[in-house]
């Protein structure tokens, strides 16, 4: 995909959306040493291609579903990095009120229906997203970002007959980052084509290379055409590889470090910079201003979530169910 | 007029989807079969297939649609065929359905109603005869509803399809083909426990398959002498505490009825909540008429044996009456 | 396979057991009629072929896994007719004591590992048991019988994937009879090729008509010397249909009447004595001898059945855990 | 000498897979990770993959592998990450491996263990964060064990792989780093309460991750001039009714804490059979410290104002004194 010329600031767009992820989460896991953010952190660090890719296809009315891995998708969707970074911080002005976590963003003005912490969790939910929107005829894409671990999960196979069946309008987009926390995934599955294993559900499927922001902008765009025009779902494979550790409790021994570094050499926010450079279209200096812009921001959100409020202890029992229900 | 609790269901569902254009049905056969209990027959020719959905088996994906419906604007309705299938589904239902809004810091609801078929009875044996109502009753985030009168079938649907958080529908397979007179008045909340029988001696707090039993042994107990008051629960999460903890100070005597086995039943529950709330004005321990501590076999005199009986409740109320 | 030349004790022994299915199942749902038979009663009549088809291709140590329309594969087993009509009865004679009734049958002696009355909860444990056998170096297959409508469960693919990948030497065997209840296949199934979607996890398909009892027998053979010799799991479909309702509470009114004649009319019992009647090894005469003694067989069950005992009340509680249970 | 309640329960694994070639270890991540909690560590250089199975992420299917793995002559060890996840196996543990004894009339036994952790108080929030262990001890058909010391994370492995039936042992994830001395008499038994500290005017009945807060409790209590007894349940089903009836018989006065929801809590059953065997020698109705009914908040504040606490025991156990 490096021939495609680019637009100027369509390629900066992208470019900014990964470092803000980036530098996002490098400073979260900075606090989470420091004690400010606990509970599961799960760093997308290497991935940012796929999230900045694929979202930046999608349209505003569409809808998105995420993992415990989603603070990237969370950001690129729009939730300010302010809400995230408080709402990491358990504080009531988070996206989700300081009852979620990392593991629960959640927005619904970007209909951005979270972060699930269930491996697969998503998954159904999605569809069912999906049948809504054909029950009613809205034109509306939903997206399921997951990950290669989930697709061993009974409710992979059980989601995709449902949604190829019924034709329900879902692009499901596999981050493969080659492991399920230790677990590799030619030790975790027997076809470890996984395209092929979607296709067996009639299902068209698409590949791409994660590393590559701008093929993955492409493909999904291609993939979201397809669903839009309503033929049915489509499985987005986007291989890829976490720099980091599967959580901030992993002491990452199962691979590797040869392997960790040749994928670093691919990094997605590396390449591209890289390519804009050759391309004439950014030089260092642009770069170290962009940086310092998003060096701001992750400031500003770490300011904001640090002066945020605690959620009064009394109000502990809001939102179980609804206030107006019948008793 | 007379109608059946499986009438009065359909009933209820086919206002529903006639009248609110976001309400759908899905579950295994409820199309084409008609229901496996027959509940939504004709519905697939009278609402068309895309809102009478007939699934694959697959429990996990469609309850969890159910939940992205909801969520994405539906009213889904989506029946599990029995709540031992559900068992499939529990994770979408405990960590999505129930979890969504309070996680989501109360930007998202899910206006869910997932119904099934409960209880034992007709010797279809260890897989086919749980009673777990207590399991779901146990989880915040959800109501939980055990209709077990033609007019809490007709009514209860239309609430809980009002209700913006999932509630579940406990339809106890014993119940369908009970007849009784559907008044006029089977509007209903779905907050509540009813008082299906008054008196004065003991209370006996049931719900869903056990109510008609319940009723039974409170007759067989005034022809003894016994003046037993039927509590009927009607709503397993939230429990009304008020409706039972005032029957027990009237009667001073409780005895609780549940299908679900002993050890860790809803039945504990309602005592341990008498226990809490009016120890100080108990005359006796509160006894638990549930079912054997056994996976419910096939053979009919072996089931009946595990399952709460009219016999069973009778000699319970006495003995709490010191009468045994 | 019609041109095979069959060995006639063989052939024989086939009709037979299709023929000790179908009269003590025609007999089943007789005494259902009569109350004497309670809780689900499925029949298989119509399906003979297929577990009379396999189970003569497997050898006495395998072990066999079913579902809840498992009467013929316990009776071709070799549980006996009298155990299995003394359990339908709830007899404390019945190959379960009377606590399993239609849908559960066992037999440790025979390795019949159950009528199972969740739609796929047989596949794990079919694969565990050929997991153990693996683990413990024992040179035996697992057989588990599953219809088509269980492919959709969730629980398929975890135990496709889980087989495949660990090489375990079961032989999975679908009786597609097209229809789950009132489902249809093309109603339930977004890939129809169930060969195509077991292929997926890299599994080794065959497909055979179920009606023709000795291609069912040499396929299985086929399929099970594979299994056997280490190759890792294989998929068996069967083709076949069911020529009664789904159970006795079903009215059937999901199909057509015509498609149930035409498959009527290649019904296995009737096929395969017409084709043993033109090979000269059977005539009218023996074939209604044969049937009088299967006759014979079923009125002996029905009387011992009859005759049982009903366990004594007091003996509930036994069984749900051992005796020797430390406490 | 000191180890903690993860070096215990990595002893009685190491000990098992050496002297019962029988035995396997089967779980996502056991292997190459070293296990999600790190117990199992080192085990795949030692014991090799055969034995030291990492699965995929299929909990039902590898659930159900356990169980035929076990009828079919191993004794494995199944290791299901957390007690949320394993909702998705709940139907291969209660309709097959509770039922197979039962429903095969007595000819097949599941000699399988289930181990997983359990419990809040990490920041995990709602999906991470259950306490279900009543789910489970609602079951006929297993046994449920709730090691919360570290003898017993040493001693319980042996007598449940043993056990010719099911096994599920809840692990509280808080417990893990808990050090302690292991003395030589740590091997146990699976059926019976202990008394963990005597006293003589409350009974504090508890289990798993509630006990050390407990403990700090009836210290606290002690200073305050109030004898706390200590029940460690230790073993969810069948629970040892005995030990709990004998020591409220003796105090007269109880409090459960557990760290379950509280409405149809195992609290609740505790309190349950308190009343239906000790109701005369009560001094004061039996209290309960649960979980608050939401979903575990992530907030740590919150997630700590939701779950028992040492001083919400000690104020509980002092109503119960009149003391409030
Ligand atoms: C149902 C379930 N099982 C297990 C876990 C524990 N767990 C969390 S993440 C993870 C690995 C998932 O891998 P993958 O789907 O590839 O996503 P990735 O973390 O690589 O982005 C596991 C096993 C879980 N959260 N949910
Ligand atoms: C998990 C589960 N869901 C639903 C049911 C109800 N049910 C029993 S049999 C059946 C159809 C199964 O069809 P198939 O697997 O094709 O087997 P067949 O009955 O055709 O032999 C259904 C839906 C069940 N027993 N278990
Ligand atoms: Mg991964
Ligand atoms: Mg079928």
């Amino acid at each position: 995909m490096n021939e495609v010329s680019l637009d100027r600031e369509f390629a900066l767009s992208l470019l900014t959306d990964m470092l803000r992820i980036r530098r996002m989460e490098e400073k979260s896991a900075e606090l989470y040493g420091a004690g400010k953010i606990r509970g599961f952190l799960h760093l997308y660090i290497g991935e940012e291609a796929c999230a900045v890719g694929v979202l930046h296809a999608m349209a505003e009315e569409d809808n998105i579903v995420a993992t415990y891995r989603e603070h990237g998708h969370a950001l690129v969707r729009g939730i300010s990095m302010k809400a995230i970074m408080a709402e990491m911080f358990g504080k009531k002005e988070g996206c989700s009120g300081g009852r979620g976590g990392s593991m629960h963003l959640f927005d619904a003005k970007s209909r951005f229906y979270g972060g699930n912490a269930i491996v697969g969790g998503g998954l159904p939910l999605a569809m069912g997203l999906g049948l809504a929107d054909k029950l009613q005829n809205i034109s509306r894409v939903t997206i399921c970002f997951f990950g290669e671990g989930a697709m061993a999960e009974g409710v992979f196979h059980e989601t995709m007959n449902l949604a190829a069946l019924w034709r329900l309008p879902v692009l499901f987009c596999c981050e493969n980052n080659l492991y399920a926390m230790g677990t590799a995934l030619s030790r975790s599955e027997s076809q470890t084509d996984l395209c092929a294993k979607a296709a067996a559900f009639n299902v068209p499927t698409l590949s791409v290379d994660g590393m590559d922001v701008t093929a993955v902008y492409e493909t999904a765009k291609l993939a979201a055409e397809q669903v839009r025009s309503g033929h049915g779902p489509y499985f987005l494979e986007v291989r890829t590889y976490r720099f980091r550790a599967h959580s901030m409790f992993d002491p990452d021994l199962y691979r590797d470090k040869t392997e960790i570094e040749d994928w670093k050499k691919r990094g997605p926010i590396h390449s591209f910079s890289q390519r804009l450079k050759a391309q004439g279209m950014l030089n260092e200096e642009g770069f170290l201003a962009l940086d310092a812009r998003v060096g701001e921001e992750v400031s500003a959100a770490v300011d904001y979530a640090e002066a945020g409020s605690w959620e009064p202890v009394e109000d502990l029992l809001q939102d179980v169910v609804s206030p107006e229900a019948n008793p | 007029m007379k109608i059946s609790y499986r009438e009065a269901m359909r009933e209820a569902m086919r206002e529903a989807l006639a009248t609110d254009p976001r309400v759908f049905l899905m579950g295994e056969d409820v199309g084409r079969y008609g229901g496996s209990y027959a509940v939504s027959k004709g519905f697939l020719e009278e609402f068309g297939p895309e809102r009478i959905r007939d699934t694959p088996l697959s429990e996990l994906a469609f309850v969890g649609a159910g939940i992205g419906a909801a969520l994405g604007g539906m009213r889904p309705i989506v029946e599990v065929m029995t709540v031992n299938f559900s068992l499939l589904a529990l994770d979408q239902i405990v960590n999505s359905a129930a979890a969504l809004r309070h996680m989501s810091g109360g930007q998202f609801s899910v206006p869910l109603v997932i119904r099934m078929t409960t209880g034992a009875g007709r010797q279809l044996a260890a897989q086919h005869s749980h009673s777990l109502e207590n399991w779901y009753a146990h989880v915040p985030g959800i109501r939980v509803l055990a209709p077990a009168t033609i007019a809490d079938a007709r009514g209860m649907l239309a609430p809980a399809l009002a209700d913006p958080d999932p509630v579940i529908i406990f339809e106890h397979a014993q119940l369908y083909n009970m007849e009784d007179e559907l008044r006029n008045d089977w509007q209903c909340d779905i907050g509540t426990a009813r008082v299906r029988r008054e008196g004065s001696q003991v209370s006996l707090i049931t719900y869903g398959g056990s109510l008609p039993k319940t009723m039974q042994a409170a007759t067989e107990l005034a022809e003894a002498g016994i003046s037993a008051e039927v509590v009927d629960l009607r709503v397993l999460r939230p429990l009304d505490s008020e409706t039972i903890i005032a029957s027990v100070q009237k009667t001073r005597r409780a005895v609780v009825v549940d299908e679900g086995w002993r050890s860790g039943s809803l039945a504990a529950e309602i005592s341990a909540r008498i226990m809490e709330q009016a120890f100080y004005e108990l005359d006796a321990p509160v006894e638990r008429v549930c079912s054997e501590e056994v996976p419910i076999p096939y053979a009919k005199h072996l089931e009946e044996a595990a399952l709460p009986q009219v016999f069973k409740i009778v000699s319970a109320a006495k003995a709490v009456m010191g009468k045994s």
